[in-house]
């Protein structure tokens, strides 16, 4: 493993590189670096298989961290790649021509956190969201309790006590005058 | 392709001549497993209405309401889950979680109306055909979400602790004060219980978070002795835990403890609140104990100038000459104290009012005054002989051993009593090098004492003599006294009220002691409140209103002379209750 | 000797009564600070009641006087015996006192309404009994409660 | 009277056909339809009987999973991450305990790990009934389904008696199970297993050697061997394109390493190959089960004690837990930022790639009847897809 990390960042500036287990690690590049990356783990390093790709919400840093995990079958050997892209300008190089599904993860990544990839196909169209209107929905800084407030009518009849609150309100009601 | 692919499909037909795999309903019953997840079911004689199950719903199907016929006490909030079936997904963490086990699942899962509505209900209240089904769904054997065992706290091994005064407990580490706190579950019913209502949840969580400073603020907000009351605490709250209900209750005391012992006195200033401004207004305090000092906080707080009087020679009444020092270390005490005074309140000692100053003197040059005496002396075994010189007043027995003097015990002890004063006095002389005899007229269930304190008194080598009623003292002749008493049965003479000892015919015992140990409860002081005062007592307690304020607009008094529960944690309450009604009338908001 | 009337006795056990109330006074009079007053302030109205009731069964004539009852109170006049709490008397000390003279009231009146053959008088020596065991267990519950909470 | 063996492969590139031009129509399969497991629509565009074009719409089953589990605590989100599959619900269940253990470091009892497996292995059976009734009926053989859905019955009634639950059983639970097995339950796993095994045989002569499926099966679908890293394709239909991949080898998670068994494949790569690899995956489930009711451990905890779950805090990290469900590579992406509830967590259900893009491109040049027999020989389920 050590080998394939400062191939890795000799190459490509890989950084970070962790060992989750034995079967697993992860590294972070530059999203600029990131499709050839994919493409050398691909074709050089025996990581086929694009298993999923997906974003991370770091909205504390202002960051999309975005990750694509590859495999290799033949030493079962699975790497998390991850890189960051600036969350207020949402735009990722698409792998649509490494792999044949890549499309489709990045027109869910397109609708969930609204991250673009140039020239993906179809990238634009909705996914499962038809006729969504609210922001992306899978942004930290959507919040779908107040979504779902708003939106639904909270069946009546419904009403919580506190235990504390209650047993104050009945035993020693008088603790706060 | 070959015939047999003609051919082989017809083997279908065979089938037509079995018996059907089809259930036909109503005809043939198909009752659930014996584990299903089928409608709810709850004791609700057990459940204590703590709400963990509406915690961790992750679908906000539980309610938490109140029910008829059950209102909150003790332990309890009165309150009983409703679940709503529009919601539920049937999962039962409700039921894995639940700290009483009174949570189930029965295991039918048919029910049928038109009436959306009825689907929800409360289990074990509202009449269901399922109610107390032997089977459905229950938590199983071995397996608890919830840790029911408290984290142990460290101690001295009885044979160590006997042989001196060092604390016997020491203190949780971080690590341990963390995983004891990650055991509760924050329901908040305890906080009834707590006399000065501390914000228990509001704490542990604190210590949970390893954020001290707001534990310590929010220790304080209810109680400025946290040093004290985390160790002597009477800690009705631990009996009032939700987790209590099927496990160790959370070292709620030992937790409280934690904070206080973690934060350095220098650092308290940091997380505490201080007075904005003076107000001009004086307050006068009448004894040091943690009623008065509470009382004396909440007041300086408030920007009031206030001035302790105590007779005693250190400040912290019994905390300091009642309970032992293996018990609360007297660096812990002062510590509590210490910061008390750093508020700028002034502690006069050997000042006994009613002798000097007087009462009324206190009444002309303060605003008001705070009248917490507590109980100072141990009453008398009330036998024939009781006087004899060799029968010892428990309380200044305790004192003594305070102020380090020779107690003068001899071998052979008798403490006669079951409260707490009793076990520390017992102990105190097993520390002194006494054999203890522990004499008490009813069963060892049925002391007063903490079960705590029981059993270590025990531990450390103290007998326990239980349903022994004195009959008299007599002297011995040789510098000792002889102590006779009637062996006892208990009767259940009144149903519902406690069992009574009545002496057995004849099973009378007489043993010889060197010191005999009264301590059958103790009384109060009361001789500084003259006529003149207009201060109304009624059988010997100050009659005060539920501020404190007794019949003269300006005084105010609380704590064991006062309160039914005559303990440090309900003082220290009396004490804050009072300094809000004091600056009330001082002219402030009471907050 | 010893007999008395019924007149008698209910004389006697006014008598009785008010001696407990002034017995209560001299309390009082040694007290030495307020709160034993008003203790015994209490104890002293608790008393008149009693004396009361009997002063108004006496007035009413409630119960018809006759020859033949008569009760032997010399027994009665023998327990008369007094213990006098000390002067720095605590609330135990008064109500051991109020107690122990409770239970002495409470035996006299048993005794009398054994003794008296009259249904009338028995049932006013049982009532008078009955209140005097009531006391006595309230003195015995405050005691229990007050002083010997951990005995 | 077969197709052949190696169809006709649409290219990769997709040419749109001119809808104004008369010679085509847009015809829509789904979202209810028998044929296709669970609530997809594919929109068809055809000419005559043949499909040119095919776009696959989900969202029907969209729930916002991913979204509700960042809003929920840990062991909240438990009894939520069943119903992201709702025919094979165990695989998340396990993948997110077992993504958590990882991340907190907790060890999982021996016992518990076989029960997971056989759970696991369970599910696998009665998701391949499910399966096997829906390519039969995709075919015309609706017996088959009939008799397949009672046998997965049976293996739900031993669900129902293990965890309390017939659909979604919330067993594997974080630290370990929810409870040992009851007492009997071992007897009547392995005398369903004899049931099952029964029926199954029956299920092959009928329908494998069956001169109607051949026709309609046998070539249908081929996935040229290429496509398989190219598209992410996972499981079965990996295997049967010559593939010798399964993650019970591959990462031997659980107790699959002391459990004797190869991955079975094939070569031809088409639905009948396909379906056939199923079958002999079912005979070979039901030979793990029997081992594992052998191996399991009678005594023993089945459970890690946890911190209380309404704080549970799990150290900030990250981890991806994959296993080999019936359809192929089901994985749970676990973000953790060391919070009482998750930064983020995506979910990898194989069909995402299968139903959709491997699906759109295979559909073209099929005829119409076929479509869903081909779909359901990819053997999919849109609720994964969605979430």
């Amino acid at each position: 493993m050590r080998e394939l990390a400062d191939m890795l960042s000799g190459r490509y500036g890989a950084r970070e590189w962790h060992d989750q287990r034995k079967d697993l690690s992860s590294v972070t590049v530059d999203a600029s670096k990131l499709r050839d990356v994919l493409t050398w783990l691909r074709d050089e390093a025996g990581y086929a298989h694009l298993a999923f790709a997906t974003a991370v919400d770091e909205i504390e840093r202002k960051v999309f961290r975005l990750t694509y995990t590859v495999h290799n079958y033949g030493t079962a050997h699975g790497i998390l790649v991850h890189c960051e892209i600036d969350r207020d300008r949402p735009v990722m190089e698409s792998i649509h021509r490494l792999w044949g599904q890549a499309w489709t993860y990045q027109r869910e990544m397109r609708e969930w956190y609204g991250i673009d990839f140039p020239g993906s196909p179809r990238v634009d169209e909705e996914f499962v969201l038809e006729g969504w209107e609210g922001p992306p929905m899978m942004r930290r800084d959507f919040d779908s309790l107040a979504y779902s407030d708003a939106t639904y009518a909270e069946r009546p009849g419904r009403e919580t006590r506190d235990p504390a609150a209650y047993m104050k309100e009945k035993l020693y009601p008088e603790a706060d005058a | 392709m070959d015939i047999k692919d003609i051919i082989a499909p017809f083997a279908v037909w065979k089938r037509a001549f079995e018996k059907p795999f089809t259930v036909r309903k109503p005809i043939d019953e198909r009752p659930g497993a014996p584990r299903y997840r089928g409608f709810h079911i709850n004791d609700a004689d057990t459940c204590v209405g703590c709400g963990t199950c509406e915690s961790i719903c992750m679908n906000k199907a539980i309610d938490l309401v109140p029910v008829e016929g059950r209102s909150p006490s003790g332990g309890d909030s009165g309150l009983r889950p409703r679940v709503d079936y529009g919601r539920c997904c049937w999962c039962a963490l409700c039921v894995d979680i639940c700290p009483s086990g009174s949570l189930g699942m029965s295991n039918e899962y048919l029910w049928i109306d038109s009436d959306p509505e009825v689907f929800r209900y409360v289990p074990g209240v509202d009449p269901k055909p399922w109610d107390g089904a032997e089977l459905g769904y229950r938590r199983a054997e071995g397996y608890r979400l919830l840790d029911m065992e408290r984290v142990p706290m460290p101690e001295l091994s009885h044979a160590e602790g006997v042989k001196s005064f060092l604390e016997l407990v020491k203190g949780y580490s971080r690590e341990q004060a963390e995983r004891e706190a990650d055991r509760c579950v924050a329901c908040g019913v305890c906080v009834a219980s707590c006399p000065a209502h501390m914000d228990i949840p509001g704490y542990i969580n604190a210590v949970r978070g390893g954020d001290l400073e707001t534990g310590l603020r929010l220790l304080y907000e209810t109680n400025p002795f946290p040093e004290a009351c985390g160790r002597i605490c009477t800690r009705a709250c631990e009996s009032a835990c939700a987790i209590g209900s099927g496990g160790d209750p959370v070292a709620i005391r030992w937790l409280k403890r934690y904070i206080a012992d973690q934060v350095e006195l220098a650092d308290y200033g940091k997380s505490l609140p201080r007075a904005e401004s003076a107000t001009g207004r004086k307050v006068a305090v009448v004894g040091a104990g943690p009623g008065g000092l509470s009382a004396a906080y909440y007041l300086a707080l408030l920007g009031h100038k206030v001035t302790v009087f105590e007779k005693d020679e250190a400040p912290g009444g019994m905390l300091r000459y009642g309970i032992p020092e293996y018990r609360l270390p007297y660096p812990a005490l002062d510590k509590d104290v210490d910061y008390i005074r750093s508020l700028g309140v002034e502690i006069r000692h050997g000042a006994t009012v009613g002798k000097d100053p007087a009462l009324a003197k206190l009444r002309e040059d303060f605003d008001a005054v705070y009248l917490s005496t507590g109980l100072p002396s141990a009453y008398r075994l009330d036998v024939p002989g009781d006087e004899h010189p060799r029968v010892l007043d428990g309380v200044a027995v305790l004192a003594a051993a305070t102020r380090g003097e020779e107690l003068g015990l001899g071998r052979r002890v008798a403490v006669v009593g079951g409260g707490n004063v009793a076990m520390d006095a017992a102990r105190t002389a097993l520390r002194r090098g006494c054999e203890v005899d522990i004499v008490y007229r009813r069963r060892q269930v049925d002391m007063p004492a903490d079960p705590e304190e029981i059993r270590e008194a025990k531990a450390e080598g103290a007998r326990l003599i239980e349903r022994a009623i004195p009959l008299r003292v007599e002297d011995s002749g040789d510098g000792g006294a002889r102590f006779v008493w009637n062996e006892a049965e208990m009767v259940q003479k009144e149903p519902g009220k406690r069992p009574v000892p009545e002496p057995i015919p004849g099973a009378v015992v007489t043993e010889r002691y060197d010191s005999i140990i009264a301590a059958i409860g103790q009384g109060p002081e009361l001789s500084y409140i003259t006529e003149a005062d207009g201060v109304e007592v009624r059988r010997m307690k100050p009659v005060t209103d539920r501020t404190g304020r007794t019949s003269v607009p300006t005084v105010f008094a609380g704590g064991d002379l006062v309160n039914e529960k005559k303990d440090a944690i309900s003082a220290i309450a009396d004490g804050h209750r009072a300094a809000r009604a004091i600056d009330r009338i001082l002219g402030g908001r009471g907050d | 000797m010893g007999y008395a009337t019924f007149g008698e006795v209910l004389e006697f056990a006014i008598g009785r009564e008010n001696a407990a109330v002034d017995f209560y006074r001299e309390l009082s009079g040694i007290a030495a600070f307020a709160a034993q007053k008003s203790t015994l302030a209490e104890f002293i109205a608790m008393e008149r009641g009693h004396a009361a009731m009997l002063e108004a069964m006496k007035a009413r004539g409630t119960v018809k006087l006759s020859a033949s009852t008569a009760v032997d109170l010399g027994a009665a006049r023998r327990v008369e015996a007094t213990d006098r709490p000390p002067a720095g008397m605590t609330f135990q000390d008064i109500l051991t006192a109020a107690a122990s003279k409770e239970a002495r009231s409470f035996e006299l009146y048993g005794r009398l309404a054994r003794e008296a053959g009259d249904p009338g008088i028995r049932e006013t020596f049982e009532r008078l009994a009955g209140e005097e065991s009531r006391h006595r267990a309230y003195f015995q519950d405050l005691y229990e409660r007050e002083v010997a909470r951990d005995n | 009277m077969s197709r052949p063996k190696t169809p006709y492969v649409a290219p990769e590139e997709r040419a749109v056909p001119d809808l104004d031009s008369g010679k085509y129509l847009v015809m829509w399969q789904g979202p209810n339809h028998p044929g296709i497991t669970g609530n997809m629509s594919l929109r068809l565009v055809i000419e005559g009987d043949s499909v040119v074009d095919c776009e696959t719409h989900v969202g029907y089953l969209h729930r916002g999973f991913e979204k509700l589990m960042e809003r929920r605590l840990w062991m909240q989100n438990f009894p939520l991450v069943c119903r992201i599959a709702v025919p094979e619900p165990d695989f998340n269940e396990y993948c997110y305990a077992a993504a958590l253990e990882e991340l907190a470091g907790i060890e999982v009892p021996d016992k518990a790990v076989w029960l997971r497996t056989l759970s696991l292995e369970m599910i696998r059976l009665a998701s391949f009934l499910m399966w096997i009734g829906g390519q039969a009926g995709a075919f015309g053989h609706g017996t088959i389904a009939q008799w397949s859905v009672t046998m997965r019955d049976y293996v739900l009634d031993l669900f129902e008696e293990l965890s309390g639950g017939r659909i979604y059983h919330m067993y594997i639970i974080p630290g370990g199970v929810r409870a040992d097995v009851p007492p009997g339950f071992l007897r009547h796993v392995l005398e369903t297993m004899t049931v099952v095994e029964q029926n199954l045989k029956d299920i092959e002569l009928v329908m494998f050697h069956n001169a109607v499926m051949k026709m309609r099966a046998v070539g249908l679908g081929y996935i040229p061997p290429d496509w398989v890293d190219r598209y992410g394709i996972t499981g079965p239909n990996a295997r049967a394109a010559g593939f010798k991949r399964d993650l019970r080898k591959d990462r031997g998670y659980l107790a699959y390493p002391r459990l004797s068994f190869e991955p079975v494949v094939g070569a031809e790569s088409d639905a009948f190959e396909r379906a056939r690899l199923r079958l002999a995956e079912m005979f070979q489930g039901i030979d793990l089960i029997r081992q594992i009711v052998d191996f399991l451990p009678s005594e023993g905890p089945f459970r890690e004690r946890l911190p209380n779950p309404l704080h549970w805090k799990i150290p900030a990290g990250e981890t991806y837990v994959a296993a080999e469900c019936t359809r192929g590579e089901y994985g749970f992406y676990v973000v953790s930022d060391g919070g009482d509830k998750p930064r983020r967590v995506a979910v990898r259900g194989p069909s995402y790639t299968h139903a959709v893009s491997v699906m759109e491109r295979l559909v073209r040049g099929v005829n119409i009847a076929d479509v869903a027999g081909l779909m359901v020989s990819l053997h999919t389920y849109p609720p994964e897809i969605e979430r």
